[in-house]
Order: structure tokens, then C-alpha cells, then sequence
């Protein structure tokens, strides 16, 4: 049992952090905010040549065969530094799902993930029925010389960036299809999320597409769909961390130095024992996150998405607090938009609702 | 005991409702009952309105054009005002400036401004926290420097809700530097907005919207008749005033309308198949906060009623905003949960008056984040909880 | 709407309060305790003369034609003075349900009740069917001269010490039986509770009653239980507040006199803030409270059921707040037996849980 | 990053069990995990069983009897003894006075109590706490005053667990009272409980157990050589023993031990006719707490790690004690709640060896109220919990 990174990883994260505090501060990201996109073409080129995309992909699409704690790693960084680059949606969700199903593409894909040339998104969850990923309304009818698609995908992480879009559809079962963005009878409704990130609803309504869109098996894709969900969780969760380390850091330091009654706010009592119950939550939620990593490349379904959703639902939890407690310290200042503390909290909650909120992941815990 | 509204009562709420009905302009209640932003017209028109049937000031002693209602009656027209998609009068004239012309003000002063608060026509904003002096009101910096028949004033005053269509504003001003305590020294003034040397700047806060503003002052000369009551006696008009907010403190009206929108966000939202409102889980937590919200009522009344007898005001406004706050939150929580991955894109604008791009998602499910992240001030503006606390410790505690 | 009480109900506690505070104090509360018995005949009948037996009761059997809101205020003294009396299960149980009944000897019970010279008990409550009163496994079945019973009461309050227990029993539906303590066949399985009130289970092994034992007619009680456990709940919450109002009133007090570090701990901020919620939370409980005292005479169930429910659950929850909070703020003479705040504490337990505790009324109140 | 457990601690897991399984008596085991008292006997036996093993003082140095074991090693052991129904060895001899004498006691002291600790042969109690002296502890008024070679101990020790059972106790005395702070002039010495003068006074706790005592000193003569270390320099060695504690202090076994009995209990009751256990709001609340447990086991595995490697540990122990005792309270709390009515019974004699009259409902229903009410004292005794958050706070915020 150890708890320590290897010194590939460390490396790794200190050349992230190295770019990151060079070229993404928060002026940066609120400058990239008003722009009204998730995605910046050179900083997504200097994230690619870090490696940080390749770091976790297998050696021959020219990766380095890393696993999920190299995901987490990278994962916080970004949410350290409020990045809104589609790293889970392509790294994460569809280098899973690419990788997974095979194929004959699936390899050169992979190596256009690798280098950040080509970008994909996954979209499972449809409107209407909350968190739970294997609702499917999308149908997928067999046409002479391929399939045709209608349905509607919400909240697609990535969709907003991505040239092909990997969904969810029915095909007598659960079945994956890989489709271009500008197909025709495709709407790609783009918006940007509460933090920046961007997102899309995909609405398809007879969309034809050749018989190769389909990924794998027709019908087989359930086990796939978990899967990958619970890697973009497990990403999302260290993504918190991030923020979460980043908001201590702010609140103590507000703590420390904004004088009220001529005194340092932190050396009031209540503020002060909050505080130290949010250090506690932290190391709880920290640990769940490391235990997430981990088991995220759990072959045993039961065990993984076990620790995924006790996972996430531990830091669901503890974000939210997190949330509500450090604006209430902040008082005034937390409550602007020109301050971090509240981008970073609105990361948080971004987080805390993808891929199954709190409430999805405690009863999914339960039933297991 | 008899907890349910006498035919006196009863028969008042019909009127209400009845002027409600044949007097809420259309698009003021499609606003207000969206979680829209009510443009600054919509505001002074409903404003307008109620003066005119004699209802914006009800709270005022009759002489000054009062209504004479008691506590329930109050509470009994603001939930009115809710059920029905009305906006309440913005306080910062009504209920906070008024009482204090009213009790401290000079005949002057009272002839020239209590008309306007009436009628809507003068907006006032407030000009009380600054930078430094958050939940340390006391230590607040901005100047006021007698010259002649005027006092020069300079400095920053923040949080100013709506201060933006701000035709005046009532400031807490330092007079006198040299003061053994903060709490001396200071004054209270209203200032013309429209003078030169006063500066309006938008705050936007983290839900996107521009709601509070940053107001300075440089160098702007306000006559001396502006003074109210004492020069550096303002503190204890703040007090007055801060203490005299205590009838709708606790956002009883607010917090039911919010409570008929969640249970309508949730009805909509599925989950495994079914309502979301029939699921067992997102029952028990809607219930407990109807439940909670059901004691605030009668808490409210009964407080009211017993202030009204004598019971010290000081901790009764202190214990409704603490409690009413956190369940305004937690109700608006629960809204931004129901409404599921559809809270997450972010649009501000989609609450704005005539905003009419596509949604993703529902126009409930669109602003329920925002809402959420944007009452997370009620808890820290006008006396942060932690504040309230220690004013309730202190006077039942003795610390 | 008004929040008084009349100048009879005023009058009827100040005359309580004085009685108890001459003759029931702690120490009097204790010694009882080490007798192992809830009831001193002596006192019982002192409380009888004040008339707090009588006060709810119809005048046709020597009552005062009184309602829920005299119970309250009763309840609420006996709460404040940890009287273990068994008040609740005669005056408000065992009184109602011989009212709703009707029947040839229900005048003269009643009026025995008045005086405190017989003593009954109810129970509902069966083992292993948690808070629901009309779980029913106990059976009557019809004989030649009346019925035999088998089955088993948990928990009967009030079961120790009455000589008549009325129970439910499955005749054909939910049926009310009236049986002498003493019958052949019944085992008292008799205890007192965590706060020294008195209870029994009620085993019963073919116990044979004559026709004239069956209460109001076979099968057609559910309503009656139902209602009868409302009024027992709005009893138990009446003397919750009783109970809070002297827990308060020790917290404020030790707080402002213990000291530590050189200073009275109630000028440690996080107290002082702690306790402030507790205040809080008091009023809002005081407010369902009183509620659920007018409410609970309320013919239509459905709102008598709503308002008990909100009431029991809300002062549930109080209650065990205030019982945790109290016990941290005074440390640990708060954990002694020979201090009373413990006693407060188990009180409270025994009210919360009694008449359904708070998840059950939580269900109910989300199902009505 | 590896957390499952490496092959030589699986090895090491499997060593305990098996040990466990042929040492472990019976009624031991028994008492242990009905949640009853263990007699004196009971406990003692146990910690001879363990000391002839020499596993009964396993954190010391090697060189006075510990085995070398790592902090994993520790927290392997700890879990096993509790799935196996083991009782801890008492913490008092073991795991405080032993390391203050073999930190700063002499080498006489070693050879004379040493000994009897690893047999257990020797009942420690702990004499910190006094009335006046709770959460400052260095108010303690209890003095020693030098007279030949002898100190005259008089005075008032409190909360002394188990001291009924005691052979010996070590305290905190006041050696000078004319010293500028309370924390100078403080003195660590052990006295015989069995010498003139000591007496001990049951205390009853609210769960009707007598666990804890008030022992008094009147003009009882200790020897000089029964000071340990300096004198006036107890407080030092105070500080040492309470931050000595954070090995276990998280309360892991115990609590998982409680969880699998909270389990039990749960799916013994039944609720709409099923399983308690099924029920899908009791479900969600033994999640949120078996995951805050499954969370805090990581948690304490990885910071005694951190520690090992130079953390500070200061806030390492305080915080494990703060959601340690968190995580037991809510255990013993839906325990109390699943028992349902039969909780109401008081029955404090149930879990008494030998107690063999007729239940209201199982042992463990009756068991569960007393245990709730009982363990509110985990977050008061041996530092409240406040006092841990103030103690964090200084170390992490500076205040």
C-alpha cells in the first residue's frame, strides 16, 4: 500500500504546472471567456506537446500506456487552472470508447486524439431523464446502405469543439455511432457551461450515416457506456480537486489577511472552526479521489463502480459545501464575477452534475 | 389560540387579491413570476400603481400615508403579492429611507422626498458598505467635509443594488475623524446621483448579472440641508433603520412562490420513469424544507405580533433572516438539483426582458444555477448571518 | 389568528407550575427513579386535584369540555418537570378512545379517568413493524361467549401501570378490545423507559374476554387508531417544549457561568453562534407546536395528519439537535446521571420516537 | 499509487488472524461484540494474552518491548482485532504513560513499570481532567508540594476512566503555584492508588454505566523518585502524550465493526413489511456513512504515512479525531434510530456479564440507546472537539 506518484507523473504535472502558471492565468481565462469559446487553438497545441494527451493512451496509437492516476494528475491541473480545453471529452471519454470498441480506424483515431488534431465528443445522457446514462429515446433504424438516427442528445461535454460525435443509440440495444458534425439533418446546438467549458446538444432527426459509423456491436454497448462514464467521473472528481485546492488557498489567505473589526477575519472563532471542518472535508474527499483513480481501470464492473460512485459522491458533497462556505467567508468579494473564487465554484458544480450527480451516485452506491 | 386569519382577515386578503387581479400589469407578473429581471420601468410603473391605490408605504404611520395595517395583515398582503406574480416595492425607499425621514428628518425634509418614495418616482439606492467596512459597518472612510453651506464629499461606497437607475442615494458619511469610536463620527446624507463627482460602476456577480454597482464620490459638493437629523448621529439612524426591516425579513411570500415553482420544475424532471416529485428521496428533502418553511410562517406572524407587544425587535429581525435566508437557499438549491444536467449551460441573459435566442433546456431549468449561485448573497448582504448571530448572542446571551 | 391562551388555561398552569415546583424537583425525580416505578400514587392524585385529569374531558363525565390546547400546555409542565406520570396514556389516549367509542361504560371510565382513579394503557404497536400503528398480527377470535386473543404489544406506554389495556386486534379488520391487566393468559412484560416513564409489552396467549371487551364495532377502528396517535404525538411534542424551555435555560445558564481559559465559554464565538441556531430552531419548533395543539382536534384527517406530521418530524429533529448540542456545550457534567440535563436528553429520545419518530412522519407527510 | 494491501502486509493480515483465531477466548469475544462491559478480569486476561505474544505494546521502540511494526502494519492489526470481535488493550499504560517514561522517564522508572504495562499486570488510570479544568487543562489545581523526599499530593481528579479498577495513576499536579502562566509549574507523577488518602467516587453517566470516577487526594505522600522527568515540566509531557495518540485515534476497526452490527440490526428490523435494510431512505443515510468511513479509513492510512515521513502531526491527529468521533457518533445514532421503539426500554444492566433477566426486545436494541447516549462523550473527552479544531486552526490558519 503507498500513496505516492511515480516520478514520471511528477514530471509530468510539474512541466503542466509550469506551462499553465506561464501562459493561463485568470485574466487569461476571463479573456478566453469573452470570446464565447471553450477552446484555444495554441494553448490546446502546447497542452498536446506537454504530452498530456498521450500520457494515458496506449503505446500504439503513440501513447505512453499510462492509466487513470496520469488522467487525475492532469485532470486537477486543469481544474487548478480553470482550463476549459476539451481534455475529458477527448482523452477521457472517447479515447475510452475508440479504444474499446476497435475497429479498423480506431487506432489512427486514437493517434489523432494523441497529438489534439482531431477532436471527438461522446454524448450519452438525453433530456428528460436526469443522470442516468442507459436511457435511451435516440433510435438507430437499419437503411439499405448504412443507419439513420433521430433523436437528442443533451449536454454534450465537447460537442461544442468536436468534428465527429460519438452518441448513444438504439439498434435493437444499446449501440455507439460515430458521427461527423456537419452531417446533414444534424443540429449542434453549441453554449458554454456555467465555469467555460463548452457543451452542445445534438439533435439528429434522420440523420444517414454508412454502416462504419457503428462502433463495435450492435446492442452490446451497456457495459462500454458505464465504463466510460465512470472514467469521466473519476476525471471530474480530480478535476475538483483541483478547484478545491485552489479555493483553500484563496480562503485562507483571505482569512488571513481581510481585517474586520480590526482584526483578521480568521481569528474569528466560527470562521476559523469552519475552516478546519473544510480542511477535514478535503482530506476525505482527496483521499476518495486517489481511491477513484486507482480503481477507475478496474476490470471487476462491481468493485469500479462502487469506488466511482462512492467517489462521487463524496465530492459531490463536499464541493457543494465548499462552494456555499467559501463565497460565505469571502462575504461581498465571492459574490463578483471579477474575483476567481466564484469561476472556481462553478467549475465545481459543473463537475458535481456530469456524468451523475451526488443523489445518482449515493443511490447507485446503495444498490450495489 | 386561534391560528387560522378571523373574516376581518380573510376578507382583507379578498381585497387583495381582488386589486391584484384587475391592477398586475401582464408582462410585470410574466417577469417577475419567470425569475426574469424587472427592467427599471416595469419597477417604478408597479411602484406607481400601488401609490396610487395609497398600498406602497403601508407600513408608515397613517399621517404620512401609512395604511395602518397590522403585522398579519402585512404578511397576509405580501403573500398575496407572491401568489399572485406581484413584485414587491424595492426597500431601500420605502422601508429604509422613509422611517428614518420620517422619525429623524425635518419637516423640510419630509415635505420634499416623502412624496416621491410614494409615488416611485425618486429611486433611491443605498449607500452603506464600502470596501472595508463590510460586516464592520462602523469603519467605513468615505468623507464628508463641511465647506460653507455644503459638505464636500469623497470616497467609495459598494454592493449599491440597482444603483445603476439611482436618482439619489442615502450614504452613511464620516464627519468627524477624530472620534474615540467609529461608531462616532458618523452621518447620515443624502446625496443627488445625478451631481457632478458621483460615479456609477457595475459590479457583475458571478451568476452573470448586473444587479449591485460600486458608487464614487469625488469632490461632490451636497448642501448642507441634506443632513439628516444630527451631524455625526448617523450611526444610531442606521441602527434604527436596520432594526426596522424586521416585517418581510424573513421572505415568507418569496419563499412559497419558490416552493410553487420547484414543486413545478420537479413535476416536469423525470426520474427513473416517473415525476421526479414522486421519488422518495427528492420527497423527503422538499418536504422537510416545506415543513421548515411552514414553522417560519407561523414564527414570522407570531413575532411579529409579540414585537408589536412589547418583545424586544433586535433578535426577532436577526433569528427571521437567518432562518428565512437559509431556506430561500436551500429551496433555490433544490431547484438547481431538480433541474439537472440542464442547470449547467450557462445563459444570463436568458431572464432579460425580450431575450429570445434558444434555450437549452427550459427557461426554469436555465436560470435555476444562476438563482442559486446569485442567493448566496442574501446571507451576506444587509448583515451576514455570522453578524445576525452575534446580535442574537448579545442580547440572549450577554456575549 | 391569535397566538393566547385564555385566562382559564393560564390560570390551570400557573397552579401546575406551582404544585410541581413545590413538590417535584429534580432530586424528588431522582429518588422516584430508584424506586423503579413511574407513578407515586401521592402525586398522581395531588395532579388529579388540580383538575389536569379533567380539564379535556366532556362534561358529562365530569370534564371541563376543554381541547388539544389544554393537553399542550399540561403536557409541556409535566415535559419541564420530567413527571413520569402516565398522563398522556390515560388522559389523552385512553380518554379519546373510550370518547370515539362510545358504549354502555364509557361515561363512567371517562369520569374515572377525571378523577385519576383507575388507570388504563393503549397500544397499537407491534414488534418488528416499526412506527406503523395499524400493522396489525394480533389476533381476536370469536367464541362462543366473546373473543380470544393472541398476540403481542411493544412498547405499551402507560402499560406498567394500568389496570385496563385497550388494544387493536384483527377481528375482521382493525377492532379496539378492552382487557383487565390481570386476565388469564396476559404476561405484563412491565419497565420503564430511558427517561423513567413506564411502558409494558402486552403478551397475550388465547386470552378469553366476554363479547362486552370489543369497543365500538369489529374492524371499523382504523380511523379511531389513527387519530388516537395523532393526539398522542401532539401530547409527546407539547412535552418536548417543555423539556427544550429547561434544556435552554441550563445551556444559557452554564454557558454564562462555566469559564475556561479565564472567560465564561458562552464568549466563545462558536458557542455563542451554536447556540443562537438552537434558539432558532426553538421557535420554529415552539411555532409547530402550537399548531399541532389546534390541529389535532380537527375533524378532517387528512389536515390534522399533515399538520401532526410536519409538527412530529420538525420537533424531532430539534429535539435530537438539541439533545446532542446541549450535552457538547456542557461537556462533560453533561454526561453525568446526577446532573438533570440527561434526563431532558432521554425524554426528548422517548418523545421522538413514540407515535412514530421522525423519518415516519416525514413519509407520511410526503404521501398526504 | 497502490492501495491495495502489498503481499507481506496480506501475510502480516493473515499472521494476526490466525492468532486472533486460536488466542481469542470466547467470552471475550463474546462481551466484546454484544456490546457489553468487559470485567476486569476480562481485560487484563486479554492483555496478558497479547503481552505474551509481545504484541501488547507494539508501537514502542523495540528495544522496551515494541515489535516494529509501520503505521499500515498498525491499522492492519487494529481492523483485524475488531473483525474478530478482540478488544483494544486499554490505551492509558500503553499508549500514554509508556512512551512519556520512555521518553522522559529514568532508567529506574523503566525498569520498575515497564514490566507490568506490557503484562498489563499493572491497572493505569489517567488523572488529567479536574472540575474546574476540562478543555483547559492547565487550570488544574491539584497540588504537590515537596516535604523530605516526599510530595504532599491534595486535590481533585475527574472523568478517570475505569479508575475503580486502578492500581496506580499518573497525574498532572501543580508543583508551583506561584509560576506567571498556568502552563509553568505543572508536574507529571505516578501514585499508588492503593496509599492512604486516595479515594474514588463512581461517577454514573447518563447510560446508567459506571465507567468513569472522581478520584481524591487527601495528604497523600508520594516519593520523590515517582516524579517523572523535570519538575514543573509536566506540561511538556502532557503535550507529548496527547499528541502521541494519533495512531488509532481515528477509531477505524471500531467503527467498521459497528457498521457490520448496524447492518445486522437493519436487516433484522422490518419497515413496510421488508427488510429495514431495503428501505431506500435508511439506505441512503448507512451510505453517506459507511462511504465518510470508507473515506476516513484511506484517509488515516494516508496521513499516518505523511506522518511517518515528517509531517507535522499535531493536526494530523486532531483531524482524524474530529471526523473519527463524527463518523462513530452517526454509527451509534442510526443504530439507535433502527432499533426503533425497543430502544425505549432502559435496561443498563443488559450488558453486564452474567445479567441473564428477560429483554424488551434483542440485546441489541436494548443496547442501542445506552451506546448512543455513551458515546456522546467521544467528542468531549480527551480534547472536545472544539479544542481540536482550535488546535488545527492554529497550526493551519495561524489563529
Amino acid at each position: 500500500m503507498n500513496f505516492d506518484y511515480s516520478e514520471e507523473q511528477k514530471m509530468l504535472v510539474q512541466s503542466l504546472e509550469r506551462t499553465l502558471a506561464k501562459t493561463y492565468d485568470f485574466e487569461t481565462y476571463r479573456s478566453q471567456l469573452a470570446t464565447k469559446s471553450s477552446h484555444d487553438p495554441a494553448l490546446w497545441n502546447s497542452l498536446a506537446e506537454l504530452g498530456i494527451m498521450a500520457m494515458s493512451l496506449p503505446e500504439a496509437a503513440g501513447g505512453f500506456d499510462g492509466n487513470h492516476t496520469d488522467i487525475a494528475l492532469i485532470s486537477a491541473e486543469l481544474g487548478r487552472r480553470l482550463v476549459p480545453e476539451p481534455f475529458v471529452s477527448n482523452v477521457v471519454l472517447s479515447a475510452f470508447v475508440l479504444n474499446a470498441c476497435g475497429g479498423d480506424s480506431a487506432a489512427e483515431q486514437l493517434g489523432e486524439i494523441a497529438t489534439g488534431e482531431r477532436k471527438f465528443a461522446v454524448g450519452f445522457y438525453e433530456p428528460g431523464e436526469r443522470h442516468n446514462p442507459l436511457a435511451l429515446s435516440t433510435k438507430a433504424e437499419k437503411t439499405a446502405d448504412g443507419w439513420s438516427i433521430t433523436g437528442h442528445k443533451a449536454v454534450v461535454l465537447g460537442g461544442d469543439t468536436a468534428s465527429e460525435l460519438i452518441i448513444s443509440a438504439d439498434a435493437g440495444g444499446a449501440s455507439l455511432f460515430m458521427i461527423p458534425a456537419d452531417s446533414d439533418g444534424l443540429t449542434v446546438r453549441k453554449y458554454q457551461l456555467l465555469d467555460g467549458r463548452g457543451a452542445a446538444d445534438l439533435i439528429f432527426d434522420n440523420v444517414s450515416v454508412g454502416a462504419d459509423a457503428l462502433l463495435g456491436q450492435a446492442g452490446q454497448a451497456e457495459a462500454i457506456i458505464l465504463d466510460a462514464v465512470d472514467r469521466g467521473a473519476a476525471a471530474l472528481v480530480a478535476d475538483s480537486l483541483g478547484a478545491i485546492e485552489e479555493i483553500i488557498d484563496m480562503t485562507k489567505e483571505y482569512l488571513r489577511t481581510r481585517t474586520q473589526f480590526g482584526r483578521p477575519i480568521g481569528s474569528f472563532q466560527v470562521l476559523a472552526h469552519r475552516m478546519v471542518d473544510l480542511l477535514v472535508d478535503y482530506e476525505q474527499a482527496k483521499s476518495m479521489s486517489m481511491e477513484a483513480s486507482v480503481e477507475a481501470d478496474n476490470e471487476d464492473a462491481a468493485t469500479r463502480q462502487k469506488a466511482i460512485s462512492a467517489c462521487k459522491a463524496k465530492v459531490g458533497a463536499v464541493s457543494r459545501k465548499f462552494g456555499k462556505e467559501s463565497i460565505q467567508m469571502h462575504g461581498g468579494i465571492g459574490m463578483t464575477d471579477e474575483y476567481a473564487l466564484g469561476a472556481y465554484v462553478k467549475r465545481l458544480l459543473v463537475n458535481e452534475t456530469m456524468f451523475g450527480d451526488t443523489d445518482y451516485h449515493l443511490e447507485r452506491y446503495s444498490s450495489l | 389560540m386561534e391560528l387560522s386569519l378571523t373574516a376581518e382577515q380573510t376578507a382583507f386578503r379578498d381585497e387583495v387579491h381582488a386589486f391584484l387581479k384587475e391592477s398586475l400589469p401582464e408582462d410585470i407578473k410574466h417577469t417577475q413570476t419567470s425569475g426574469g429581471h424587472l427592467s427599471k420601468e416595469q419597477h417604478q410603473r408597479w411602484h406607481k400603481i400601488l401609490g396610487d391605490k395609497g398600498w406602497s408605504t403601508p407600513l408608515w404611520p397613517l399621517e404620512h400615508g401609512g395604511t395602518g395595517w397590522s403585522p398579519v395583515e402585512y404578511a397576509v398582503f405580501d403573500e398575496e403579492c407572491y401568489r399572485m406574480g406581484a413584485p414587491r416595492v424595492l426597500p431601500f425607499s420605502v422601508s429604509m429611507l422613509g422611517p428614518v425621514l420620517i422619525n429623524f428628518g425635518n419637516d423640510e425634509q419630509r415635505k420634499r422626498f416623502l412624496p416621491g418614495i410614494r409615488s416611485g418616482e425618486d429611486w433611491w439606492a443605498q449607500g452603506f458598505s464600502e470596501p472595508g467596512a463590510g460586516s464592520d459597518l462602523a469603519s467605513l472612510k468615505t468623507s464628508a467635509v463641511r465647506d460653507g453651506d455644503h459638505y464636500v464629499v469623497n470616497g467609495q461606497k459598494t454592493w449599491t443594488t440597482l444603483g445603476q437607475h439611482g436618482d439619489w442615494i442615502f450614504c452613511l458619511v464620516r464627519t468627524d475623524a477624530s472620534a474615540a469610536k467609529p461608531q462616532i463620527g458618523i452621518s447620515f446624507i443624502l446625496i443627488d446621483m445625478r451631481d457632478p463627482g458621483v460615479e456609477v460602476r457595475p459590479i457583475i456577480t458571478l451568476d452573470g448579472s448586473h444587479e449591485v454597482n460600486e458608487v464614487w464620490f469625488t469632490d461632490v459638493r451636497v448642501p448642507a440641508e441634506n443632513l439628516v437629523g444630527q451631524e455625526n448621529m448617523g450611526w444610531t439612524y442606521a441602527k434604527f433603520l436596520l432594526q426596522n426591516e424586521r416585517i418581510g425579513i424573513a421572505g415568507i411570500g418569496q419563499s412559497k412562490e419558490q416552493l410553487v415553482s420547484l414543486r413545478r420544475l420537479a413535476s416536469a424532471e423525470k426520474k427513473n420513469g416517473k415525476p421526479l416529485i414522486e421519488d422518495p428521496s427528492f420527497r423527503a428533502k422538499l418536504s422537510e424544507v416545506e415543513i421548515e418553511l411552514r414553522a417560519l410562517d407561523l414564527t414570522n406572524k407570531r413575532m411579529l405580533v409579540e414585537t408589536e407587544r412589547g418583545m424586544d425587535p433586535g433578535p426577532v429581525s436577526s433569528m427571521l433572516k437567518i432562518r428565512g435566508s437559509e431556506v430561500a437557499q436551500r429551496l433555490f438549491e433544490l431547484k438547481m438539483d431538480a433541474a439537472g444536467l440542464y442547470a449547467l449551460p450557462f445563459q444570463p441573459e436568458a431572464g432579460d426582458a425580450g431575450w429570445n435566442d434558444q434555450l437549452a433546456g427550459t427557461l426554469a431549468q436555465a436560470r435555476s444555477a444562476p438563482h442559486y449561485l446569485n442567493t448566496r448573497k442574501i446571507s451576506i448582504f444587509g448583515g451576514s448571518n455570522e453578524i445576525q448571530r452575534s446580535i442574537v448572542s448579545k442580547m440572549m446571551l450577554g456575549f
